[in-house]
C-alpha cells in the first residue's frame, strides 16, 4: 500500500472525503459525496501528482439502505489501485452526476448500472436500459429482487416472465400451484 | 398451437398421459395390521397414484402409428414441392437424400457455437456427413442447432429465426444451457431449456458437449430422419410455454 | 387385395392421380407407337427436313439443358472436395465413390424443401426472377463450340449474342433482390447491378482486339483460326486482353474475391437471402454454371478452343508418316470376323493371365484369369478409344475443351479457396482505374499493330 | 395471459423490435415507443436518402449475439446503435447467490473464448479477502495456462478477422491450432472449453505427463506453424488494403473510451497490467509489452499486427515458466466454507481482450455481498460507434472483428 498517495489524497482534498481514506493489500479506498464527485474525479484525473487517467470500472453497490457507486482508477504514479466510492444515494431515487464528460467510454458501464440497480447519472446522453429489454420493470441487482427459485419474495416484475403469470394448458399440478402462488 | 382444441379430440390412450393426477398417494400400504404381527408384504405389484404414469399393455403406451393414426396429429408427411408427385414408397428415398445433406443455420448463441465451429473445422470434419455449408440465411437451412444460453430477451428472434427455416426442419438442442437451463438455470433472465418455446428433435448435453459429442447428435438426427420414413407428427410443445409464442 | 388397398390409403392425392395415369399410359402406349411408326413418324420426318435450323435449335437447346445441370454437379462436388483438401479437411465422403453424389443429394435435398416466398414479396417477379437468371447463363451454351461441327449455333454475331445475353444476367439478380422485399436483398441485387454492369465494358473491350484480329465474331471460326499448334492460340497474341477477361470474368461470375454480391458476412445472403427451395436452386445452379460458362469462354477465345496443343499430323507429316485413318472395312473378313469376335476375348485373356499364373507371383487360376479379363478389357477400351479419338474428330475436341475448361474451373476454385473478399469502392475502383485504360490500350495497340502490318 | 402482457411482449414472435435476417422489409426498424433518451430520438429519425439495416441479433458475422442498427446511405454507414443483452445471463446475481467456490464455475462461461482469465480475477479477489498467499508452484502453473489460452484466443482472433473478411482457410488452421491447445488444457482441467480449473488459494490439479508431453510436443513446434498462419493472410494484398486505414484509434480517444489490452497498445498507450500493476509471478518474467501506432494512433491493422505480436511473447513466457517452474504445494490450507471478513477487494488480470477485474465485497457470510465483474469487451465495444461513422458496411465487419468481442462477456 502506498502511503505517499495517502497523505497526497489527505492533503488534497481535505474536508471533501467522508470518512478516512482506508488502505488494504494494493487498493486505496475514498469516500466522496455525489456533490464533489464531478470535482474530485476532475482533479484526480487532471493533476499532473495524480494523473488518474484510465478508469478500469464503474460498478453501483446497494448495501440494503443505501446506493453507492464506486470507481477504480488507475495512475502511472503509484502501484496502488484507487477506489473512489460515491456515498450516500437514497434508495428511492438515486441520482448522480455522469462522468461521460471526463471518461466518455463510462456510458455504457454507466447504463449498465442504470439497468441493474435504477441508479440516474445526470448528463449520461444515452441512459436507458443496456441489458434488460426496455418494457422491463424491475432492477435485477438490488437487494430487494430475488432470484426465480424464491420467487414468491420477489416484487411484481421481478421474476421470470415465463413462469410468473401464465396457467398452461396441461399443467402439472405443482406448476399451477407455482403460479397460483406468485399472483 | 392449439392445444385446447386437440386436448377435446384425445384418444383415451393419450389423455390418460397427459391428465393431470388427482393426489400423489403412490405406495399404498397393504391393509391395517396388528402392532406386532409379522409384516406380510402382499405379493402384488403396487400402482402408482397416477394411472397411465407406469404403462401396462397397451393401453397407455402410445406407439408413433397409432399417433399417426389418430387426429391429434397434424397431417403432414414432408413431401413439398416438386417431389410432391412421387408417391408414398418413395419417402424411403427422400429420407435418404434429406439425412445425408443437413445443411445447419449459421447461428450460435454463447461458449458452444465455438464447439459448434470446431465440430466444422479440420480436427473433426462435419463435411463428411454433408453437415457442412453453413447457410447463412435461415431460409436454406435444414438444422437449427441451438449453441448457448438462451435468453428471454433472445427468445423471441429464436423462435423467429425456426419459423423462417423451410419445412422439413429439425432442431439440436446443444449444451446443457438449451437442454434444461444448466448452470444458468437459477438467472432471472434465461430460460430453462429451449423445449419451452420451440420443439426440439435431439437433445445433447454436455458445457459445452465435445465436437465428437454435436457430430454424434447430428448422426442421430440423421438416423431419426430416416427412421420416421418421412412422417413428421406436429412437435408437442412443452405444457408451460406462452400461448402467444 | 389388401396390399393394393393399403398403398392405395398410403398414397397422396397426387399419387393418387398420377398412378392410373401411369397405367392408362402403358395401355395407351402400343398404339400410340404403331401410329407414330405409321403416320405421324414420316410426317415429322419431312417438316423436320423441311426446316433443319429449327429443329438443329430445338435440339441443341435440349442438349444444353440436360447437359448444365451434371456441369454444376461436377463443379459443386469439385468445390468441395478441392476446398476441403486445402484446409486440410476430408470432405464429403459418405455418398457415393469418394463422396461424389454429395453434390447430387443437396440439389434433390433443395428440390424437395418447402417452397416458400414471403408475404410482402412481389410473387410473379419473386418467382421468376431465378428462372430468367438460369436461363440467360443457360441460353449462352448455344454458341459454345465443344468440338468440329459440335456446336450448337454456329452465329455469325455470336460475341455479340454473347455479351447481351451475358448482360441480362443483371437484370434476374436486380428483379430477385428487389421482390424480396428484405433490405439484404435489395443491397445484394444494387451490388450485382453496378458490379455486372461496370465489369461487363473491360470484359468487351478486351475481346474488341482479338475480334479484329481474328476478323470475325464467330465464336466457331475463332476455334478453327487456332488449330494446329499451341502457338495459334490468341493468347499468345493478346496476352493482356486475355488477362483482363480472366479477372472481368471473375467479377461476371460473382466469385471471390469479388463475390459481394452473396457476402455471407456482410449481407447474409445477398440477392438469395429470401429464397428457399427449388428457386433458390435454380440461383445456386446458375452461379456454378457462369463459372463453367465463362472457363469455357476463356478456353473458346485465348486458348484454342478445341484444339490440342500440339498438332499431331505436323509431327506425322515431319517424319513422312502418313496421318493414321483407319479405313478398315469390317466387312471384307466375311466368316472370320465372327471367329474373331469369338476366339480374340478368349486368346488375349488367356494371353495376359499367362505372366500371373506362370510368372513368379504364383496366384491361383481364377484370380490370373480374372485380371486377365480386367487388362483385356482395359487394353481394348484403351485401343477403341484411340481409333474414336483419331477417327472421329469431335471426340477429340471435347476431350481437349473440357481438360482445359475445367483447368480454368479449378483456378476459380482455387481462389475461392484462398483470397479473402475486396470491399465495393475497391472493386469499382480496380474496374474504372485500371481494367477500363488497360483494355482501351490493348485495343488501341492491337489496331495500331494491325495498320502498320497491313500498310507494309 | 391478460396482467402479464405487459411483461412479455419481447418474448412475442411478432414484435416489430425483433429484425433478423429474413422479412427484414416487413417491419419499421424505430421501435414502437416513444424515444427515452434524446440520443435514441436522433439516431431513430431518418434524413433523406438514409435507411435503417438491422444486423443481427443473428447475423453471421456478429459474434454471436450482437444487434447492430445501421443508419446508411447506400454502402455508407452515417450512424449505428449496438443493441446489447442478448445474451445477458445475470452473472452477478448468481454470484451473490452462491458460495465462493461455487462462483468459480459460475464466471466460467462469460469469456468462453479465455475462459480461464474469467477465473483468474475473481479467484485472486478473494484471495484477497480471505489475505491468502498462494503457492509460488500454483502461481507459475496459472502463468502458464494463462498464457496458453493468450495463445488459442488471439490464433482464433486471426481466424475469425479473415473470415469477416471473406477469407476460409485461416479460421480453420487457427482451429487446429486451438484445439491442440485446448486439449492439452483439458488433460489437466478436465474440460476443453470451461476449465473449472482455478481455486481460492491455487489450482485443482497439478501438472501430469500427459499435458507435458502435448505440451513439450506442440512448444517445438508452435512459432513455426505461427509463422505459416501468419504467411496465410499477411503478405495478402487484399487483405492489407481492406485493413489499413480503418477504424484509427489515437491515445486521447483509446484513454477517454477507458479502452484497454492489445486495442489500447495498438493505440500507442503502453498500458499492460501484467506490468502496469504487477500480479501473480509475472515480475519475475521477461516479456516485452509489444506497442504499435504509437504516432498518431494505430488502425484496425495495428490491431491485428499486435496481436501477433504478443503470440511470441506468451510463447516465450511459457518457455520461462517451464525452465523455472518450482516444487511445492498447488493449494493453500484453506476451510471448506469460506467466510471472509467483512470488506472490499478488486482484482484485475490481463485477459487477451484486456483487464479483466472484480470487485467483491464480502458481508462475513459464504456468499459475497456484491460482486461486480469487468470484461474488457464490454468497454472495447464502445469504440465500434465511433469508429464507424462514414465507413462502408463491410468495414463494419472489419471493425468489429479487430476489436474482437465476445458477447458472453459483453452481456454478462
Amino acid at each position: 500500500m502506498d502511503r505517499l498517495l495517502r497523505k497526497r489524497l489527505e492533503t488534497r482534498f481535505d474536508g471533501k472525503l467522508l470518512g478516512p481514506v482506508r488502505q488494504r493489500h494494493d487498493e486505496t479506498e475514498i469516500h466522496v459525496g455525489t456533490a464533489d464527485l464531478v470535482e474530485i474525479m476532475n482533479a484526480l484525473h487532471d493533476e499532473a501528482d495524480l494523473k488518474f487517467e484510465i478508469l478500469a470500472d464503474l460498478a453501483g453497490v446497494d448495501t440494503g439502505d443505501q446506493m453507492q457507486v464506486t470507481y477504480h482508477l488507475w495512475s502511472e504514479m503509484t502501484p496502488d489501485w484507487l477506489r473512489v466510492i460515491a456515498d450516500g444515494l437514497p434508495r428511492d431515487n438515486p441520482r448522480i452526476p455522469s462522468l461521460t464528460g471526463l471518461w466518455p467510454g463510462a456510458e455504457w458501464m454507466e447504463r449498465e448500472t442504470y439497468d441493474m440497480f435504477g441508479i440516474i447519472f445526470e448528463g449520461n446522453r444515452d441512459l436507458r436500459r443496456i441489458y434488460m429489454p426496455p418494457d422491463y420493470a424491475s432492477f435485477p441487482l438490488r437487494k430487494d429482487f430475488y432470484l426465480a427459485d424464491d420467487a414468491a419474495r420477489s416484487p411484481g416484475g421481478g421474476v421470470r416472465h415465463m413462469e410468473q403469470t401464465h396457467v398452461p394448458a396441461q399443467a402439472s399440478p405443482n406448476a399451477v400451484r407455482r403460479t397460483v402462488k406468485t399472483r | 398451437m392449439t392445444q385446447d382444441g386437440r386436448e377435446a379430440s384425445l384418444p383415451d390412450a393419450v389423455a390418460a398421459n397427459v391428465s393431470p393426477a388427482a393426489d400423489d398417494t403412490a405406495l399404498v400400504p397393504a391393509g391395517e395390521r396388528a402392532v406386532g404381527s409379522p409384516i406380510v408384504v402382499p405379493n402384488t405389484l403396487w400402482t402408482s397414484g397416477r394411472e397411465g404414469a407406469y404403462p401396462t399393455g397397451s393401453s397407455s403406451y402410445l406407439h408413433l402409428a397409432s399417433l399417426e393414426g389418430s387426429d391429434l396429429m397434424l397431417k403432414d408427411d414432408a413431401r413439398w414441392g416438386a417431389l410432391e408427385v412421387i408417391p408414398t414408397k418413395a419417402d424411403i428415398v427422400v429420407d435418404l437424400i434429406r439425412m445425408n445433406s443437413l445443411w445447419p443455420l449459421l447461428s450460435g448463441l454463447a461458449c458452444c457455437a465455438i464447439e459448434m465451429m470446431s465440430a466444422a473445422t479440420s480436427k473433426n470434419d462435419m463435411d463428411r456427413w454433408g453437415m457442412f455449408p453453413f447457410r447463412a440465411s435461415p431460409r436454406q437451412a435444414d438444422v437449427l442447432i441451438v449453441a448457448g444460453t438462451l435468453t428471454t430477451k433472445m427468445a423471441g428472434p429464436l423462435v423467429r429465426l425456426w419459423e423462417q427455416m423451410p419445412e422439413p426442419k429439425w432442431c439440436v438442442a446443444m449444451g446443457d444451457c438449451t437442454c434444461s437451463g444448466g448452470r444458468y438455470k437459477r438467472s432471472y433472465s434465461t430460460i430453462e431449456g429451449i423445449d419451452r418455446v420451440m420443439p426440439v428433435d435431439v437433445y445433447i448435453p454436455g458445457c459445452p458437449p465435445r465436437p465428437e459429442g454435436l457430430i454424434y447428435g447430428m448422426m442421430k438426427l440423421g438416423q431419426l430422419v430416416k427412421e420416421r420414413r418421412g412422417h413428421w407428427d406436429e412437435h408437442v410443445i412443452a405444457p408451460n410455454v406462452p400461448t402467444d409464442v | 387385395m389388401t396390399t393394393v388397398s393399403r398403398s392405395w390409403g398410403n398414397m397422396t392425392t397426387t399419387g393418387k392421380v398420377v398412378v392410373p395415369l401411369l397405367l392408362l399410359v402403358l395401355v395407351l402406349g402400343p398404339i400410340a407407337t404403331v401410329a407414330i411408326g405409321s403416320w405421324i413418324g414420316p410426317w415429322i420426318v419431312g417438316l423436320a427436313s423441311a426446316n433443319l435450323p429449327i429443329v438443329r435449335f430445338l435440339v441443341a437447346v435440349t442438349g444444353v439443358l440436360l447437359f448444365s445441370i451434371p456441369t454444376a454437379f461436377i463443379i459443386i462436388y469439385m468445390e468441395l472436395k478441392v476446398i476441403a483438401f486445402m484446409n486440410l479437411r476430408v470432405g464429403p465422403d459418405r455418398v457415393g465413390p469418394a463422396g461424389a453424389a454429395h453434390s447430387v443429394v443437396a440439389g434433390l435435398k433443395v428440390l424437395s424443401k418447402e417452397d416458400f416466398s414471403p408475404n410482402a414479396a412481389d410473387r410473379t417477379v419473386f418467382t421468376w426472377a431465378p428462372v430468367l437468371v438460369f436461363l440467360t447463363s443457360v441460353m449462352t451454351f448455344l454458341i459454345l463450340p465443344f468440338g468440329p461441327d459440335l456446336v450448337g449455333m454456329k452465329l455469325n454475331i455470336g460475341v455479340l449474342y454473347l455479351f447481351s445475353i451475358g448482360g441480362m444476367t443483371v437484370v434476374g439478380l436486380l428483379l430477385a433482390g428487389w421482390s424480396s422485399f428484405n433490405k439484404y436483398s435489395l443491397l445484394g441485387g444494387l451490388r450485382a447491378a453496378a458490379q455486372v454492369v461496370s465489369y461487363e465494358i473491360p470484359l468487351t473491350l478486351s475481346v474488341v482486339g482479338l475480334i479484329l484480329l481474328a476478323g470475325t465474331m464467330n465464336v466457331y471460326t475463332l476455334g478453327l483460326q487456332q488449330s494446329g499448334w499451341f502457338t495459334n492460340w490468341y493468347v499468345f497474341r493478346q496476352p493482356l486482353g486475355a488477362l483482363i477477361f480472366f479477372i472481368a470474368s471473375i467479377a461476371e461470375a460473382n466469385r471471390t474475391p469479388f463475390d459481394l454480391t452473396e457476402a455471407d458476412s456482410e449481407i447474409v445472403a445477398g440477392f438469395a437471402t429470401e429464397y428457399s427451395g427449388m428457386r433458390f436452386g435454380f440461383l445456386f445452379f446458375a452461379e456454378y454454371v457462369n463459372v463453367f460458362l465463362v472457363s469455357a469462354l476463356i478456353t473458346t477465345f485465348f486458348f484454342g478452343a478445341w484444339n490440342a496443343p500440339v498438332d499431331i499430323n505436323a509431327i506425322l507429316g515431319f517424319f513422312n508418316i502418313a496421318p493414321i485413318t483407319i479405313s478398315f472395312e469390317l466387312g471384307t473378313l466375311g466368316i472370320a470376323l465372327l471367329i474373331a469376335i469369338a476366339v480374340l476375348p478368349l486368346i488375349l485373356t488367356l494371353a495376359l493371365a499367362a505372366p500371373f499364373y506362370f510368372g513368379k507371383t504364383q496366384r491361383p487360376a481364377w484370380q490370373a484369369l480374372v485380371i486377365g479379363f480386367i487388362l483385356f478389357n482395359l487394353v481394348g477400351i484403351g485401343i477403341l478409344g484411340l481409333i474414336a479419338y483419331v477417327n472421329v474428330p469431335w471426340i477429340a475436341g471435347i476431350t481437349w475443351f473440357f481438360l482445359k475448361a475445367f483447368a480454368f474451373v479449378f483456378v476459380f476454385v482455387w481462389m475461392r479457396g484462398t483470397f479473402p473478399r475486396v470491399r465495393i469502392d475497391q472493386l469499382m475502383g480496380f474496374a474504372w482505374k485500371w481494367l477500363l485504360p488497360a483494355a482501351l490500350l490493348n485495343l488501341f495497340v492491337t489496331a495500331a499493330a494491325i495498320i502498320v502490318v497491313k500498310s507494309l | 395471459m391478460t396482467a402479464s402482457n405487459h411483461h412479455q411482449p419481447h418474448l412475442s414472435s411478432d414484435d416489430p423490435r425483433i429484425m433478423l435476417d429474413g422479412e427484414i422489409g416487413q417491419f419499421e426498424s424505430v421501435p414502437p415507443y416513444p424515444p427515452r433518451t434524446e440520443r435514441e430520438a436522433e439516431f431513430y429519425s431518418l434524413r433523406d436518402g438514409e435507411m435503417f439495416l438491422n444486423m443481427g441479433p443473428q447475423h453471421p458475422s456478429t459474434h454471436g449475439v450482437l444487434r447492430v442498427v445501421l443508419k446508411i446511405n447506400g454502402e455508407r454507414v452515417v450512424d449505428l446503435d449496438p443493441v446489447l443483452g442478448y445474451l445477458h445471463r445475470g452473472v452477478e446475481k448468481l454470484c451473490e447467490n452462491s458460495d465462493y467456490h461455487h462462483i468459480i464455475s459460475q464466471v466460467d462461461p462469460l469469456e468462453y473464448v479465455s475462459s480461464l482469465f474469467t477465473e483468474w480475477a475473481p479467484v485472486m479477489a478473494f484471495e484477497k479477502l480471505l489475505d491468502v498467499t498462494v503457492p509460488r508452484r500454483a502461481e507459475y502453473i496459472r502463468v502458464l495456462t494463462g498464457e496458453l489460452l493468450r495463445v488459442s484466443s488471439h490464433a482464433l482472433y486471426q481466424g475469425w478477422m479473415a473470415l469477416d473478411l471473406g477469407g476460409l482457410a485461416p479460421i480453420l488452421y487457427s482451429f487446429i491450432e486451438r484445439d491442440e491447445i485446448v486439449e492439452m488444457l483439458a488433460a489437466i482441467t478436465g474440460q476443453r472449453m470451461l476449465f473449472n480449473y482455478f481455486r481460492i488459494g491455487g489450482v485443482n490439479g497439478d501438472l501430469n505427463h500427459e499435458f507435458m508431453s502435448r505440451l513439450g510436443d506442440w512448444m517445438s513446434r508452435a512459432l513455426k506453424e505461427h509463422e505459416t498462419n501468419i504467411g496465410l493472410l499477411n503478405e495478402n494484398e487484399i487483405f492489407v488494403r481492406r485493413m489499413r486505414g480503418i477504424g484509427r484509434v489515437d491515445r486521447d480517444m483509446a484513454l477517454k473510451m477507458a479502452v484497454t489490452g492489445p486495442n489500447i497498445r495498438a493505440a500507442g498507450v503502453p498500458f499492460d497490467v501484467r506490468r502496469a500493476h504487477p500480479y501473480s509471478v509475472y515480475p519475475e518474467l521477461d516479456f516485452n509489452i509489444p506497442v504499435r501506432g504509437s504516432n498518431g494512433g494505430g488502425d484496425s491493422l495495428d490491431r491485428y499486427l499486435l496481436r501477433l505480436d504478443e503470440v511470441r511473447e506468451s510463447l516465450k513466457i511459457i518457455d520461462q515458466c517451464l525452465h523455472n517452474m518450482p516444487d511445492g504445494p498447488i493449494m493453500a490450507r484453506l476451510p471448506r466454507l469460506l467466510r471472509p471478513r467483512p470488506g472490499r477487494a478488486w482484482a484485475a488480470v490481463e485477459a487477451p481482450r484486456g483487464l479483466y477485474g472484480t470487485y467483491a465485497i464480502s458481508d462475513g457470510t459464504d456468499q459475497p455481498f456484491r460482486m461486480k465483474i469487468h470484461d474488457p469487451s464490454f468497454v472495447n465495444m464502445q469504440l465500434v460507434g465511433q469508429l464507424m461513422k462514414n465507413n462502408l458496411i463491410a468495414d463494419t465487419m472489419a471493425v468489429m472483428a479487430s476489436l474482437d468481442p465476445v458477447m458472453g462477456g459483453i452481456d454478462k
